[in-house]
């Protein structure tokens, strides 16, 4: 939450600025192997964040002596192109993408099966086009759909999204404006299939009720996700097919 | 290799000694260290305080300077936190600009004060659009034993607690103190094997595979979360952590930091 | 050591083709692959587009910021282009500070833009001497099959072509559109053996012992050059490079930059 | 010395601006073995100087291509808290902790056995905590003990400490404002036992005869924090026994 | 070309401000040898350009990783000393003198027999002293003279000079002035024996015709360069040679 | 290792000849090699200095541009002193930012500047509390053969005998110069085993065990010092290589500086 004033009303008639129910998603877009060079790519859409993950790997790590000689070392690496917001960001990692860097690989690691290539690095690549609050759950969603499309072995995928708290109400998937004059906001990530969540952050002010009801809607929207990322490479995996057949 | 091995005989030995209901230091699942915490340690900052959670020691200060409001904010003053692993607090650390973890540790302690919006920004503002007071939040570490961003959340707040305005430093006027609206308190669970237990030390980090920070505020309600480490969490254990976090913190508030108020 | 081996056997096998007088994707030796402009993407940017060619796919956005002017100029506006090779673009890309491809990139383009004058500047003067406003040209690479500078040039002068100046943002009035005063484009050949190629793609870059760029403007004339690689050029070689630049340019600035004028 | 007013009458009646005679130290404190991770550790106070020592090693060197196959390297790290003084310090090296850290190692090198570890490093880091002047010689006289604490085989310890020149006396230690407002500084370290110098720096103004007795008065000094060094761990040493056998 | 006023009349009676005709080159002044140190150098002088070459190797790479099998490892690097233009520049290499490094190093790439020395580096410093346009083609001839001096086996020697447009002419080699306020500026290197180009830039406004002159002009100039590069290196000789006798 | 034993072989030549009562090159023990300094050297420059001492040659440029003051020297100018050991000047030099010689070097140079009050800085102030002149001086090392910091100090101040200040260029007024008001003299020797040398060579700075910079003034007062190296020096050592100091100093000052004052 930015400090800016905070006099914005958004809800207005029981509905969000952008005509949304309090638990409802913004719309969703996934391309599935979209790039050439790398092993698994995905373009996701959620609302107005555009943003892009590409995976190489498992290959060499290097240099050698970060090598595990027991799995693959996985590195994730969120980043925001200078474009991507109001205000141009310098290129470049800032405290800002280092934390959401690292948050959104331990969303990854308990899902990853990298006993299977010791010793190789895999690399998760992910590009925020254009930001819209939200970022860091789109590019989790867009790095699962890729991690598969590279064929990289999962005990199943990773979908992520936000609750927040606006006008003292507890809705899903914050949009910007409503990030920058909202209450709280917390992004989560969780395996749909298990319902155990792999990220967890909060800031703002959340009643422990308020709390619960907004893990509660975060982790209901997660399968919704959920479903349309396998769907979206479903649907990839059965063109290949028919391209194949041509 | 030696470390990897070494690490490995630790984290067995946690888990014996848990599977026998035990913490290797003895405590109670929810029992945290000795914790103390003095405050005005060192003069040259606008506020400091210096926690010890069990061997864990963290150092803390506060400094203000005057620097240029943000754009969308030009009466408001603002808040820099930034976390420092010196070498000194652990062999693991090295010297070197800020890494992930402190990064990591530094932003979730910002996160909790600026989340109870425990300092009121706006009386931080000299002049709108043109001059606010920048409050520097800087976390030295001392000694690493484990559960550093309590020990560096706790030292935030107790050097908030009462820091002086350099008003005369800079040749300005106004009020020398800013009293804090809130005292948020972190407090780290981690999940191991099926256990969750509070206040980890250095052994009980490596062997646990989650571990949630929850700040709260006076009221009670959540200010910040952060969940790390390479494991999953299920919605009970979250209520469970989230139950131990409020509780601890009230308990941690009342012991550490009221007489401070 | 087995990405040398490949990359000799990928050299070899484009030689090998060329001997029968073919490319290795089948087009003649002044012919682009196929190429698309899409305009106004990214709706954060100012301007932007996206440009493929082939599969090499770059995104070019436009952002503009006020700020002072150089001491020298202090009625103009300020360009400032910058590439990024971000990883995700091709195995060879490392994260980091711009490398010497990336700058020489970034340069190239730029000086295709600046030599043209393309760009008004001192219609992009807010304050004399102390506020103008400053541009921004953000090249990002998304997928590299050979021949960026084609693609990051043609992506920068189209983001530009039709621009919106943020006046409101920042509190200032103004026109808040500026229109181009040419449509410099650039076109890249290849020496391979004896054969010069138009669009090397990425297996005849690793082929090439020397590359030309070649950027010239709505009026024919040459706006910027650039010859790179560890090879040498005769003066016909050259000349033959020249030619096939602007002709092609000329082709281009037709075919997917008119529609946007 | 800093480039600010200098008509501050530093001598009032003979004596300094804290009452200390001319050839007074301010008062030490050491406390030994206080960080429970560093192999060796010693906090110290120098008048308003607090400043904390740690030793690591000797231990692996690394990366390996640093190691010397004859003998353990020494490593030196002096560094302020950013809290440490009046104006915050951005937090990393600038190249005055950087001349600090050349001089102060340099200033251990001819006492440490370092031929006794070969292809290990040996690290000290050195926090000031609170500044007041004198902050690279407190440094060293907590190093001194920290190395010792550590177990590092050392010929013996070093002790420092600075003259200057305040209202045209000689005098010892200088105090941050006597620093600001003063003449001339210098900082000398040295090894009490051998009465050698093994760090001498010096700048503002001083003449021969000056800078002569100015030496003398640091090294008699030397001697005294000789013996509160030597104090100090024979005090913690016996609390060890006497602790052992409780 | 920088954006200044354009204002300045270039060209005078059919002469340049500086009295030289069109196609006329500032005056050269080579010294080889010059540095102890290094294995080979050169001091050159292009009109008001003072700079220096220096040599080192082939000698070993390290770190080794970025050792070649095959050949010598060719490193280029650029730099201007922080007095040497108008407004001081700060230390350190900036866009410009990485790409001009770049570029300069693979205009030697095509004469220099790396497969001589395979695993090894040859370093080529060059450090522009005083600037005034064309310091890139100066340090080329001076690092052409240098390698020459440093015994590193060469096909022939690379040469190199600017040309340019300013009030509407085709003129050779720029100063400082005639860049600032000049239309077009195009830098070239070349194998003077072989009449092959191995650097060439751009910038400005250029019609075909006048690149096409500017080039042949260029070339021409380029020969020039190369003898006066050829005479130094065989002073040098002989005086060596001389030295030895006596 | 092979440049180890080159190091070892080196040192044992330097205490061989050392023990017959000769330097490697046949100097007096108090003796400096040829020493020469050339004023007015490069134009770009306020000031320049290039200095030989044997085969050692440092280039000095001083530079003037308007900046802000520091807040606790409002009237006052600035110096800052920078050493670039170019990777051109030894073998032993790497590119990339300032290393610990460097900075020292910049550092001891500086000190004996400001020690000696040389510059008078109210002189160098434009606008009280706005606008002062900052003086860069840049040491710009290019052979390196020995005994750089006498050398570059030597420079230094021979730069700054008769400065230009550059009013003109940023449309300022007043004094064109500022006369020096002394000129230090930096004098360093060595201690090998147990002899005293005035101006070491490469080969006999590798030998030394530890080095002493002593820089007086033109009233043979002392307004720096420092030690460096591994070793430790006797007070009487000390005395002596302060004697040497003030005296070589003196007439340094006489051979080389006088003729520009």
């Amino acid at each position: 939450m930015k400090e800016g004033e905070k006099e914005i009303e958004l809800i207005k008639k029981g509905k969000r600025l952008d005509g949304r129910g309090f638990e409802e998603l913004r719309p969703i877009k996934i391309e599935v192997g979209v790039l050439k060079r790398a092993d698994g790519s995905c373009y996701f859409e959620m609302g107005n964040n555009k943003v892009m993950a590409a995976v190489y790997g498992p290959r060499e790590m290097h240099p050698r002596h970060f090598q595990d000689a027991k799995m693959a070392v996985v590195k994730y690496r969120y980043n925001m192109a200078p474009f991507s917001v109001d205000d141009r960001k310098r290129p470049g990692p800032d405290r800002r993408s280092v934390e959401i860097s690292k948050v959104s690989r331990e969303a990854f690691d308990p899902v990853i099966i990298k006993e299977y290539y010791p010793k190789t690095a895999i690399d998760v690549y992910v590009e925020v086009l254009q930001s819209d609050a939200g970022t860091r759950t789109a590019g989790i969603n867009a790095a699962s759909v890729a991690l598969a499309d590279a064929g990289i072995p999962m005990k199943d995928m990773v979908s992520s999204v936000a609750v927040g708290k606006i006008g003292g109400e507890v809705v899903l998937d914050l949009s910007g404006v409503e990030d920058n004059h909202g209450e709280a906001d917390m992004p989560i990530a969780m395996v749909a299939r298990t319902d155990t969540i792999t990220m967890l952050q909060m800031d703002g002010h959340f009643k422990k009720e308020e709390f619960e009801r907004g893990l509660k809607l975060a982790m209901d929207a997660c399968h919704k996700i959920y479903e349309l990322q396998r769907t979206a490479l479903i649907e990839r995996y059965s063109k290949s097919v028919g391209e194949g057949e041509e | 290799m030696g470390l990897e091995i070494m690490d490995d005989i630790r984290k067995d030995y946690v888990y014996d000694v848990l599977r026998s209901g035990k913490r290797v230091d003895g405590r109670g699942f929810r029992e945290y260290r000795a914790i103390s915490v003095e405050r005005d340690v060192m003069k040259r900052a606008e506020g400091s305080a210096l926690v010890k959670i069990g061997d864990t020691e963290v150092l803390v200060g506060v400094k203000l300077e005057p620097g240029e409001p943000f754009s969308d904010a030009p009466d408001k003053g603002i808040i820099m936190t930034n976390a420092e692993l010196v070498p000194m607090a652990s062999p693991e650390f090295e010297p070197g600009p800020p890494n992930e973890n402190s990064v990591e540790l530094a932003r979730v302690v910002d996160r909790g004060i600026r989340g109870s919006e425990a300092i009121d920004l706006e009386k931080l503002c000299i002049e709108e659009g043109e001059k606010v007071w920048m409050i520097f939040i800087d976390i030295h570490v001392l000694d690493n034993d484990g559960n550093l961003v309590d020990a560096a959340a706790l030292g935030a707040i107790a050097s908030l607690l009462n820091f002086r305005i350099p008003n005369e430093r800079y040749g300005l006027t106004g009020e020398d103190s800013l009293p804090m609206r809130d005292t948020p308190v972190a407090v780290t669970t981690v999940k191991i094997g099926g256990d969750v237990l509070a206040d980890p030390n250095l052994y009980e980090e490596s062997a646990a595979t989650s571990r949630l920070t929850v700040i709260s505020n006076a009221d009670g309600a959540l200010s910040g979360m952060q969940k790390s480490g390479n494991g999953e969490l299920k919605e009970e254990e979250i209520a469970e952590m989230v139950e131990i976090g409020i509780e601890k913190a009230k308990e941690i508030r009342e012991n550490y930091l009221s007489n401070f108020l």
